[in-house]
């Protein structure tokens, strides 16, 4: 169905990046699902559906672009779902329906959601505890606590608050507008301060950051910290939609959610390549195809199976990618059974400046 | 252990955990409420009230070409556990009725999978389509859901709400059987009669935090608290028939167990086959109209009791939603009756699901529905 | 233009002294750098030149002894330490982000800074100008080192240890994995280097590098030093005499006697892909045939397209006669051949595995039938390629370099190829291990194997093999005899027809 | 002056043996699994005999063999997260299939076997062929599991098991003297157990450790890398079948059957001291994970530790334990911030025989 809209451009993808590639494939998917819709006598480029999808993506948005920062530093969080789940809580039942107490609420909610990326990073540089199974220790922990603590949903958020999930600007949500405006503080912050630098290079080689001065552990710190944190915000969302702190986000898979937005957006999962603005394409496109399944009455357990398929699929094609580009630069035209044929666009030989000094 | 917000804070904001859920008005009307004759069709529980306050729903009234055909949308939680499923088909079953008659067009249905944030979601977005002459929703979560609820009522088309309900009456009318409390004081006041005084009972609990299933609790606890049980402890299974069985065979390790009190029934004969495999004798249990417990109670002659948490309540909403865009009064709280199976009308129920799959719920209530039997046989 | 000797040496490490698990690595080692010297640090494998450069660096701490820089007393417990006091190391393995530029990787870890945000172009200008001023302009500092060649990244490597502002920079086996013009290329650098009177310590295991770059040479013994001798004032044949401990004569093992070329079992015919054109070989049993040719130029991938690692599209493959399409491995394997990867790391080795459980890897994989009978002959190769491990069951990342690199030959031992291809076997490995792997060759030859050796020591093409196949971008450029002189092979490697224009 | 070759000190047999026993980090699991046992011991007695330790093993069985095909998964550097998902999808196939019928039982059980084969070929053969990370295409086929099954069943399970079904998850040899019941499960295990110890001794577990290990070398090898490991994916699949099939036997058809069972068998595997990332570790180790993880619950219960707090309590000790066998790991090995240089945790051999 998508195929149509793709074919033209296609020739072209090997030029784009992978982040160029992950926008095409958003815009592909949202044309393609919108004459699908179209069909069905539905206008999926509608307001109404424009600030559904918008709305869907931000509470995943936070959620992976922190897990983008951790994967980019060849770690993970799976305890993202806890995070949110805790900090909506902390945010709720210190704001306790109190306006005044709104600031209080969100730098508890953040200053928890930071102590456990702190954990969760001591745990696995100083420690070194496989993040995988670091963070799901963190999360089991976190859901211990608020299973034991907390018997549902607990405290509640002020009116004002709650405007932060509901409120739009025009017709971009409130929560989507400060998604994406953290979604450009993360993309400098990669891409223009140290420690971003620095998160790619612990992500990509930690021997070579390490030995070229980087204390490596620290990005890796930063990244969980910030990742949580990110969760923390997603927590806070939470908490304004609800109207009060749920414990029960926990159950609803956003650690493994947030992973694969960040691999549909072309982020490496073995660190050192990708990036935000890919993140955020890919949970643009999970949000469409999420908007486009409603649109289409799709059964919910049918949706489950096409995400399944549709990442899947899209890691295969940048794998895909990965591995045309590895091949290198062909020297002489490949595959024809015509021995004769080969080098004629060989390049230049490099010939070396004459053998210098002599012998002794 | 962790890194908490400080735990004043989290005590300061309820009472003690085990209060919390605790709300004895509401448990003494419950109590109650079973005693009461409900108003309606005796051989239609779906349609009863107990009780009713009824409304006034004039404004709703659709007028001509509206009409016709209007589109109900559904808001699901989702279809998660057999109950839900069960339901679900009936529900189903009386909008293709309601369909053939041309009282419902179109039945929009969006499945939230247990996402409270999903849920808001689809509400929205029902509401920003702005073509849903009534919006039904079954909330996922009771606090949580309520400011989409709202959202929903301010956007003019009637709203009802039912099984787990939200913190706001502004729904036209809030479909539930009578609750948790009268389901978990059903099974409690059970075991207390049968069990001699000192007899010890175990707990058995799905998950935390669910106000249907926490209410059932609280009622327990309340009963068992004047009564001479022992009570050897309360576990969370998240119903998993593995876990459940584990747990009581450990707990059979450790000593005696006479009763066993569950908060739903869907795993309760993993927990019967754990006193068979060690040997012991069958407990005296409280499970859920839930065939698979029901025919193991028959075969086995257990002393048993089947609370019901009225499964017929998935095809009150569809019909209140016709009702209200009809212009017809409906009660503002819908309380369906809600009474356990016992050994008296245990065979009846039997005979009356025989070809019904085993996760099937006795009091489903949709016999006379025109897919009978096929759709709830070939799920 | 070196300093003259009087002066107080720039680097001076005195009595060092260095014990892994008490097991003494170096003891009472003495070194003196010059400004404006190139000095060479020798030995076998094992030796203990790794060790000194990394105490030198900040990577280790030495258990005894006193390093001065100027005289001043230092001691660095991080590279970077060593890099602010101006001490730069360039490491044998390479140290670069393959997804980052060359101005990224060059600033890794300083990035220059301007209100608190990373300043990129000053990084960028900062690197066109290290470059350039190392006439190496040709290297954009906005490149992903992934997209460089070998040779450029090592560069890149240099420009990095320069880039702060080394007084001293030791290079630790910086040609290993060059070859021909590209080693000219770090000649050039390592002289501009000498000339602007950076000390700079040099590591190789290629003499022929060490007598033509460097002032004075150390060498190290068994974590010794044995002694410092001008490069003037020694010869090869004296220097391994002090690295091995005995004379070595009679480097490369001629043939046996009587031994005579046997029937064809490796023919290429016309064989090509994306990378190589026009490939015609043939390998008799008994035959060692050389695969001479700058980086680059295409025998690895002869090597790996015989091996099913690529593919031949073109041409024809036989071996022992028959006519095979060798798609991967496994199939090569199969039909008889046997590859010696280059790089044994990353290539040769499950570093993880046991000895034995690395020797039997191919029978496994291939031959299970015969696994265990073949796994039953290992330790037999194992000794007679006089491999040193605690046991067979020692995990191979606890052996050294050369006898790891045993474990890879005697893993190929066991399968019983026809044909055998070596692609670098001596990368990396000292005299003495060398002089096994050159023994092991020509007993192959002997038993009748047909034998493709890639190297880029010319020395051991020229001296080992019985003919010589020279590539110049990927295709064959001509073949020469065994102990042609080295100008002739170099000349069809450059792509110049004959041997007059060698500059000399 | 020859040089000595391989030499085999003495005791080096039985330290071989310990040693592959062990495995690297993988001491810490067998120390703990005695602690907890001692402790459930001196707190219960009576958990000590053998009734209840059947009936222990009887629970443990399913995740013990899930553990065992998630370990051949991660030795052979791979990750399996489908696997939850393939037991819950198993136990309602079957259920919804042989729907109470006992003749159907046989042929369903082949057909699940079947259903088995085929998910891990899929898994092995996406991340192999189509080079998808294994966590993103096993993740893809727990969500198209997850949705397929539902979607065919409408949500929760239908149908019924028959009794012979159950059979190897509840039944055993009956009335023998001292235990009682010898449970199917019991047997099952060791076989299964047995199985994977011989197969690791095979060529094929020697193939699959070395691709977990450098799965480059092992390719140029001669190992048919994408073989070794989709026949992993396979075997995972397979025994996560078994496990299915134990799991539905012990306690019949639920809707969460098999619910985050993936995360508990990578636990359990890495808590046996076996490497997320491959090539190290041993699968005897990883049973005793298993087993631990499964004497950890018990111990809770033990305990009366309140269910809602276990979580918290088992994170820790994962934490923990997998912190220590790492400390212990490179606490044998000196500091050294040497790249990718080999961090010997032995002495080695000088590498000249003439110094000493
Ligand atoms: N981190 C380490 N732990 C234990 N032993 C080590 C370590 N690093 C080096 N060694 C040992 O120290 C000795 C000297 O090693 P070093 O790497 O310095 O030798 P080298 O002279 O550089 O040899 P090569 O020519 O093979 O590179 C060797 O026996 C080696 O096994
Ligand atoms: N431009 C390139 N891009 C990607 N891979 C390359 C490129 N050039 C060479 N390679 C790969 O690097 C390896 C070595 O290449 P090649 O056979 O051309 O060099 P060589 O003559 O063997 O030189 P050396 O072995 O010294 O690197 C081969 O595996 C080849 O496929
Ligand atoms: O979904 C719930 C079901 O699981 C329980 O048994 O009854 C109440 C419902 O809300
Ligand atoms: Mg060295
Ligand atoms: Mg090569």
């Amino acid at each position: 169905m998508t195929s149509r809209t793709t074919a033209p451009v296609r020739v072209r993808t090997d030029r784009i990046g992978t982040t160029g590639l992950v926008y095409l494939a958003l815009v592909a998917i949202l044309l393609g699902g919108a004459a699908l819709a179209a069909t069905g006598g539905h206008n999926l480029l509608g307001t109404a559906n424009v600030v559904d999808m918008l709305t869907r993506s931000s509470l995943l948005g936070f959620a992976a672009i922190g897990q983008t920062m951790v994967i980019l530093c060849r770690s993970l969080d799976l305890s993202v779902g806890y995070v949110m789940a805790l900090c909506s809580v902390v945010a709720a039942t210190t704001m306790a329906g109190d306006p005044a107490r709104i600031g209080l609420g969100i730098a508890a909610a953040l200053a928890v959601a930071a102590l456990i990326g702190l954990v969760n990073g001591l745990v696995i540089t100083r420690l070194k505890v496989n993040a995988f199974i670091a963070t799901l220790g963190t999360g089991l922990i976190i859901k211990g606590y608020l299973d034991t603590q907390y018997k549902g949903p607990a405290g509640e958020v002020p009116a004002i608050f709650q405007a932060f999930g509901y409120t739009r600007i025009g017709f971009v949500p409130l929560s989507a507008a400060v998604m994406i405006a953290v979604a450009v503080l993360a993309v400098l912050f990669l891409r223009t301060t140290r420690t971003g630098y620095h998160m790619y290079a612990v992500g990509g080689d930690a021997d070579v950051a390490r030995m070229s001065g980087i204390r490596v552990d620290r990005p890796v710190i930063a990244a969980h910290v910030l990742c949580s944190m990110a969760a923390g915000a997603a927590g806070l969302l939470i908490a304004a939609r609800f109207g009060t702190g749920s414990t029960l986000v926990y159950a609803s898979g956003y650690e493994l959610e947030s992973i694969a937005a960040v691999v549909l957006g072309g982020t490496y999962l073995l660190g050192g390549r990708g990036g935000v603005a890919g993140t955020v394409a890919g949970v643009l496109i999970l949000a469409v195809l999420d908007s486009l399944f409603n649109v289409l009455a799709v059964d919910p357990f049918f949706k489950d199976v096409l995400r399944g398929v549709i990442v899947i699929a899209a890691v295969a094609i940048y794998a895909r990618r990965q591995v045309d580009r590895g091949a290198g630069r062909p020297r002489f035209s490949g595959g024809g059974a015509d021995a004769g044929a080969g080098g004629v666009g060989a390049a230049p030989p490099p010939v070396p400046a004459g053998r210098e000094g002599g012998r002794t | 252990t962790t890194d908490v917000p400080d735990d004043d804070d989290a005590a300061a904001a309820g009472p003690a955990p085990d209060q919390e859920w605790f709300d004895p008005e509401e448990f003494e009307r419950q109590l109650a409420q079973r005693e009461i004759t409900p108003e309606g069709p005796e051989d239609q529980p779906w349609l009863q009230a107990i009780e009713p306050e009824m409304v006034d729903t004039g404004e709703y009234r659709l007028e001509g070409e509206e009409a016709e055909a209007p589109t109900v949308c559904f808001s699901n939680a989702s279809v998660s556990n057999p109950w839900r499923v069960t339901g679900w088909i009936t529900m189903q079953q009386q909008v293709e009725v309601l369909q053939d008659s041309g009282e419902i067009g179109e039945f929009r249905v969006s499945d939230a999978a247990d996402d409270d944030n999903q849920q808001i979601s689809d509400i929205q977005a029902f509401v920003d389509a702005g073509d849903c002459a009534a919006i039904i929703i079954s909330p996922s979560t009771t606090a949580t859901l309520t400011p989409a609820v709202e959202a929903a009522c301010e956007s003019g088309a009637p709203v009802i709400v039912f099984d787990r309900g939200v913190d706001t009456d502004c729904a036209v009318t809030f479909i539930h059987p009578i609750g948790g409390y009268a389901f978990g004081a059903d099974a409690a006041e059970f075991l207390v009669e049968e069990l001699e005084p000192g007899s010890t009972v175990l707990a058995l609990r799905i998950l935390p935090g669910v106000d249907v299933l926490e209410h059932r609790w609280a009622a327990a606890q309340q009963v068992f608290g004047e009564s001479d049980l022992e009570i050897l402890g309360h576990e969370f299974t998240e119903g998993d028939g593995a876990q459940i069985k584990d747990l009581v065979t450990q707990y059979l390790q450790r000593g005696d167990v006479d009763g066993i009190w569950m908060d739903a029934g869907d795993g309760a004969v993993a927990a019967l086959e754990a006193f068979e495999d060690s040997g012991r004798p069958y407990p005296v249990i409280s499970g859920e109209d839930e065939l698979s417990f029901m025919r193991k109670w028959q075969e086995e002659d257990i002393t048993a009791i089947a609370p019901v948490y009225s499964n017929f309540q998935w095809r009150t909403p569809v019909l209140a939603a016709t009702r209200i865009l009809n212009g017809e009064e409906v009660p503002e709280e819908w309380v369906l009756p809600q009474e356990p199976v016992t050994a008296a009308d245990l065979d009846d129920y039997l005979e009356r699901n025989a070809d019904m799959p085993s996760l099937h719920y006795a009091k489903f209530g949709g016999e006379d529905l025109p897919g009978f039997p096929e759709a709830w046989q070939d799920r | 233009m070196s300093a003259p000797p009087s002066d107080p040496p720039l680097l001076r490490m005195s009595g060092i002294g260095k014990s892994f698990l008490g097991v003494d690595v170096l003891t009472g080692v003495d070194l003196e750098v010059r400004a404006g010297e190139v000095h060479a640090l020798v030995g076998e494998n094992g030796a203990g030149k790794s060790t000194l450069m990394k105490i030198l660096a900040g990577v280790h701490s030495a258990d005894a002894g006193v390093i001065e820089l100027s005289g001043r007393r230092v001691a660095f417990d991080h590279p970077v330490r060593a890099q602010q006091a101006g001490v730069s190391t360039v490491f044998q393995e390479f140290n670069l982000l393959p997804e980052r530029t060359v101005a990224e990787n060059v600033h890794l870890g300083r990035e220059p800074r301007r209100r608190g945000r990373v300043d990129a172009r000053r990084m960028a200008d900062d690197t066109a100008r290290l470059l350039g001023d190392l006439g190496l302009a040709g290297i954009s500092p906005h490149s992903r080192v992934r997209s460089l060649s070998v040779a450029e990244q090592q560069i890149v490597e240099v420009v990095k240890a320069l880039s702060h502002d080394a007084r001293v920079i030791s290079m630790d086996e910086p040609t290993a994995a060059l070859a021909g013009h590209e080693v000219a290329l770090l000649y050039r650098l390592v002289r501009r280097l000498r000339d602007r009177g950076v000390a700079v310590l040099y590591v190789s295991h290629r003499l022929k590098e060490i007598f033509d770059l460097c002032d004075r040479i150390t060498v190290l013994k068994d974590g010794r030093r044995v002694d410092t001798v001008e490069a003037g004032r020694t010869t090869s044949e004296e220097l391994i005499r002090m690295m091995v401990g005995r004379p070595v004569s009679a480097f490369f093992p001629g043939k046996a006697e009587g031994t005579e070329p046997g029937p064809v079992r490796l023919e290429v015919v016309r064989g090509g892909n994306d990378r190589v054109d026009g490939i015609g070989l043939r390998v008799r049993g008994g035959e060692v045939v050389g695969l001479a040719g700058l980086q680059g130029s295409g025998r690895t991938e002869i090597a790996h397209a015989l091996f099913g690692i690529d593919r031949f599209t073109r041409g024809e493959l036989r071996v022992d006669g028959r006519r095979t399409r060798i798609r991967s491995p496994h199939q090569a394997v199969r039909s008889g051949i046997a590859l010696v990867t280059e790089d044994r790391k990353t290539q040769g080795l499950a570093l993880h595995q046991s000895v034995l459980a690395n020797g039997r890897l191919v029978l496994d994989a291939v031959l299970p039938t015969r696994a265990r009978r073949g796994a039953r002959r290992l330790p037999g190769f194992f000794s007679s390629l006089e491999l040193v491990a605690r046991d067979t069951a020692q995990e191979v990342r606890f052996l050294s370099g050369g006898n790891q690199q045993k474990v890879v030959l005697a893993k190929w031992l066991a399968t019983e190829p026809a044909v055998i291809v070596l692609d670098e076997p001596t990368r990396g490995i000292d005299v003495g291990a060398k002089r096994a792997v050159y023994a092991l060759i020509r007993e192959l030859a002997a038993s009748g194997v047909a034998i493709l050796l890639i190297s880029s020591e010319l020395g051991e093409v020229i001296g080992l093999a019985d003919r010589i196949v020279v590539l110049h971008d990927g295709r064959i450029a001509g073949e020469l005899p065994g102990g042609s002189g080295e100008e002739d092979v170099m000349a069809l490697a450059v792509g110049h027809r004959g041997a007059e224009e060698d500059a000399s | 002056m020859t040089r000595s070759a391989v030499r085999t000190a003495p005791g080096s047999l039985v330290r071989e043996a310990a040693g592959r026993l062990a495995g690297g980090g993988s001491g810490t699991v067998f120390a703990l699994l005695v602690l907890i046992f001692a402790v459930v011991f001196a707190l219960n007695p009576s958990f000590a005999e053998p009734p209840s330790l059947l009936a222990f093993v009887k629970k443990a069985a399913p995740l013990v063999i899930l553990a065992v095909g998630q370990y051949l998964v991660i030795v052979s550097g791979e990750l399996d997260l489908s696997v939850g998902s393939l037991v819950g999808a198993q136990v309602v196939i079957a259920a919804a299939l042989i729907d109470g019928e006992p003749d159907r039982t046989v042929p369903v059980v082949l057909l699940m076997i079947a259903f088995g084969a085929v998910v891990g070929l899929v898994n092995g053969l996406v991340t192999t062929v189509l080079r998808v990370p294994s966590i993103i295409t096993t993740l893809g086929t727990m969500l198209v599991l997850y949705g397929a099954i539902r979607l065919w069943t409408g949500g929760a399970p239908t149908g019924a098991l028959s009794e012979a079904f159950r059979q190897p998850g509840r039944g055993g040899i009956e009335d023998l003297p001292v235990i009682g019941q010898l449970p199917w499960a019991l047997l099952i295990l060791l076989a299964v157990g047995a199985a994977a110890i011989v197969l690791m001794r095979l060529p094929y577990g020697r193939m699959l450790v070395a691709t977990g290990d450098n799965d480059t070398a092992a390719r140029f090898s001669g190992v048919r890398v994408w073989r070794v490991r989709t026949v992993a994916f396979v075997l995972s699949s397979l025994l996560a079948t078994v496990a299915g099939i134990l799991i539905g036997g012990y306690a019949g058809v639920t809707a969460q059957v098999g619910d985050g069972l993936e995360f508990m068998a990578i636990t359990a595997v890495v808590l046996g001291g076996v490497v997320l990332g491959g090539g190290r570790g041993t699968v005897v180790a990883a049973m005793a994970g298993a087993l631990t993880v499964e004497a950890l619950f018990t111990l809770f219960n033990q305990l009366s530790l309140p269910s809602t707090i276990q979580p918290t309590v088992q994170g820790l000790i994962i934490i923990a334990a997998v912190g220590y066998a790492a400390r212990e790991r490179t606490r044998r090995s000196p500091r050294s911030a040497e790249p990718q240089s080999p961090q010997p945790d032995t002495p080695m051999e000088p590498s000249r025989d003439g110094s000493r």
